[in-house]
């Protein structure tokens, strides 16, 4: 069956999760994974959206994190302000999900700006609820196209901190959590190398060659000792996930 | 108990040039009538709070409405960039914008620092993170237990606080129900809170632990039903995406952006939101 | 998800001898059938901590439980003084009670700091307070950026954490709704958290906002109905307020309390709790 | 009409109220003026406990501040971490009121201990939500039976703060809020003299002598310049107040 690099990005993150989980769930890619983790093998997950649902279950996926269909389907729906402290930094999430504009090799995470600071090329959103998902969610998955303009060597700003420079970078700044422990892009999924902390490939996605990854990030790539093959989408991954689409497409086609 | 008066009223004695405002509602209920009277009424110099400055911001600031924002996200939900804001950004058009960066943790710890009359707000929270540096506003305090240092940052306390809901009672008791993002600290940490409503009823029919703000809280409730739109009232009407994809079109360019606030804001009043969500299932 | 486990055997395999518990329940909810459980199982060297250590308080205490207590208020609600508490910090029987003194707004922020993974709470109080003096946990923090003193204490984090509540449903799921107190603060500062239900239903029928406790935070969930007796359950059974009044006399000698708690503690298990709610009106 | 002391001093402290209060409200003598208030002169008061039931309309006087009938009949009911922060100490409160087991002339109130702290002779249950009652409400009004056990020269705890030493006392510690500004008992109508604060009596009950204010007051007693006469209580405040305390009986007499 045919699939998309984006698809088989949505079904390797899906297949990171389990029925156990706790998820901090951002739109985009992060929100397909999820609900197609929890259509699928992880029918037990639990999904959080910070506009203070918990426990979502949504038909389509939402436009925004704030979608009404969030709290319709929700276990409960709680204040911005308690989400933020009970559930986030209170250590409840055990999978946040994070992307970003640009990426270094460490995982640290960029959507603030590019450029300076104070006098920007271009002003992206800001981080929103990223610094700290980033140290108080358990593990952090990171999804996200690869792209020499994405995947740089050097971060023009640090939204969201993710194994700083490596080694035992979060831990000497007192973060207790694990920072990105997978990373899954249209190409190959990563994880971090267990001293360093320089993500590294894992598994190439069928198809992917090492000279098109060499050509789309702007480092020299770390390949683990065996990198294997993600296996592809299964059919029925990919039914549902396309059903999934097709629900969403339909239903924010007008207003909804 | 508040005056229920007119949008236009209300605005008029509450906002002034030079004042500070939060126009609170996270995705959910956010208070377009009551952005668009402040832009007709022509107000300037604002420092504007919002955790998340979308579409209304988006227009507040392109009308030269704004010469401060504090934020935790720019962005148009579901859909890109802030056309506007990063255009007074970038470019300082049509004046130049000054910024106050926040984390959402931050800014919702803020607000409730607000509402609790604290001085300043607290969290483990900005670890690693670059807005540290940049903004002067974020500072560290030790806790005198642990000696660990934690994130201190100043409590949001608005001249005006300004949210939308689907009801208020004849004594001026308002009901929020659904996604509550920060309104209920918004109103409490403001000087002044208005309330925009769809309808007075005689009943909230509120359960026990609902979120309610009783009417001494409030200055003023104006009935504007269809006030959120587009964005939506839980119960009552969805969200309008298409006019959130629409605005991406609109505001990427300067003319069509004035073109289209003159048509669909100065020209008009209150009244025609009622009919933006006429139909909208 | 949590277990589903008779009483007895969530408390024998949490609460341990020398382990922090914290009973809570504003007046409503308070977990009465778990507090004598506590009781039968002879544990030792506790450390409680309670805003308002009321009956149950009194009676672990007077059967030697305890030795610290963590509090605000220490009173039997609307009768009186607490007489076995009061003979244990007067005269040290059964046993010597050590006592952490704080007042209702610093347990409730204590509790919230311990929910929301912070090593220690703020607010502006203890102002002119003699507590201040005689508790050492009570320290100052400088707003960095007003310079204004505010108090300092740290977060509560009990071992163990127990509530009472109408229901859960088959997934462990909690609904508490009328009087909250800080039960929802106590089962997420809690590092493992017990709640007793009235009954195990299909469905919450919870409205959007309501207090809901996710099982996935919850260690076991215990049916005993009545096992608030003799506080309440909003909508299922009311506060028996005689038996408040009896405890004073019961309480007040030593001789009639062990009598007492043998007869209707000991030599008996959580069952007796339907019996006592039938016919409360 | 006949009346007892008791309800002279509840009509007193009812009568200081108005509709536009948000009183902070005790069990016993502030729980039945607050509620006589409402059902008289002042129809529009704001009832709130320290439960979390804010805007109560009780048809009987609670037996604790946690009754049930005090959430069913509250315009709405908050947590009580939320009660302290956004309510107490976030200001909204207009009169909290407050009594003890000792008071000061200057209204410094102890409800903690009889004697040493660390060697009490009566342990007392404590403030419970006294101390930030004491600074955060914009007024105090205190409620107390005179005796001198119970108004003495110098409290064995300050439990909560009054006017401290007198004067500015409290403007010297940062505390914003008013105080004490009215202390109605059994037998007077007290205020705070307006420079030393210390609280002198501005009306006496009727009947009520000098010589038995001495009896029962453990310093010298500091009377206004023209001390009036409390005006007795009204038929309808009496007959209100007692068909109240009727109810109540009623309804505690078994469970409820």
């Amino acid at each position: 069956m045919d699939y998309s690099a984006n698809e088989m990005m949505t079904v390797a993150a899906a297949r990171a999760l389990t029925s156990e989980d706790v998820c901090f769930v951002g739109i985009g890619a992060p929100s397909a994974a999820c609900n197609l983790a929890r259509l699928t093998h992880a029918p037990g997950v639990t999904l959080i959206y910070e506009s203070g649902t918990i426990g979502t279950e949504p038909n389509v996926l939402p436009l925004s994190i704030g979608d009404g269909e969030l709290c319709e389907t929700a276990l409960t729906t709680v204040s911005v302000p308690e989400m933020f402290r009970y559930w986030l930094q209170g250590g409840r999430i055990t999978i946040g999900f994070l992307g970003g504009a640009q990426m270094d090799r460490f995982g640290n995470l960029n959507t603030t700006i590019v450029g300076d600071y104070h006098s920007p090329k271009v002003r992206l959103p800001g981080g929103g609820g990223a610094p700290e998902i980033a140290v108080h969610a358990q593990q952090i998955y990171i999804t996200m196209k690869q792209s020499p303009r994405g995947f740089v060597p050097r971060i023009d700003f640090f939204t969201s901190f993710g194994f700083g420079e490596g080694g035992e970078d979060r831990a000497r700044r007192g973060i207790a959590t694990k920072g990105p422990t997978r990373l899954m892009t249209d190409m190959a999924v990563w994880a971090p190398e267990p001293e360093t902390k320089e993500l590294q490939v894992v598994s190439l996605h069928p198809g992917v060659t090492r000279e098109a990854m060499a050509a789309s990030v702007g480092w020299e790539i770390l390949y683990a000792e065996d990198v294997g093959e993600t296996p592809p989408p299964t059919a029925e991954e990919l039914e549902i996930l396309r059903d999934l689409h097709a629900r969403t497409k339909a239903a924010h086609a007008g207003s909804g | 108990m508040p005056d229920f008066i007119p949008l236009k009223t209300a605005i008029a004695r509450s906002v002034t040039d030079g004042c500070s405002v939060a126009l609170e509602g996270f995705t959910h209920l956010i208070p377009h009538a009551a952005a668009h009277e402040i832009i007709r009424q022509g107000r300037r110099e604002l420092t504007l709070m919002r955790m998340t400055p979308d579409m209304i911001y988006d227009q507040l600031i392109g009308m030269g409405c704004v010469a401060k924002l504090i934020f935790s996200y720019a962005g148009n939900p579901g859909v890109g960039l802030l056309r506007r804001m990063r255009d007074a950004v970038e470019n300082g058009w049509p004046v130049p914008l000054e910024i106050e960066e926040h984390s959402h943790a931050a800014m919702a710890h803020a607000y409730e620092a607000g509402a609790s009359n604290m001085p300043f707000a607290l969290m483990r929270g900005y670890i690693g993170a670059g807005l540290r540096e940049v903004n002067p506003n974020i500072k560290t305090v030790t806790c005198p237990f642990t000696g660990e240092e934690l994130a201190a940052f100043p409590a949001l306390r608005p001249d005006v606080g300004i949210i939308h809901a689907a009801k208020a009672d004849r004594q001026g008791n308002v009901l929020i129900e659904g996604i509550l993002g920060v309104q209920k600290e918004t109103v409490l940490a403001a000087k002044t809170a208005i309330v925009t409503v769809e309808q007075v009823v005689e009943d909230l029919q509120a359960h026990p632990n609902a979120c309610v703000l009783p009417g001494w809280t409030i200055s003023a409730i104006c009935e504007v039903p269809g006030g959120a739109h587009p964005s939506y009232v839980h119960g009552v009407y969805p969200r309008d995406n298409s006019a959130y994809v629409e605005w991406d079109e609109i505001a990427a360019d300067r003319d069509r952006f004035q073109a289209w606030m003159q048509a669909n804001v100065l020209d008009v009043d209150d009244s025609v939101f009622a009919d933006r969500v006429r139909g909208l299932v």
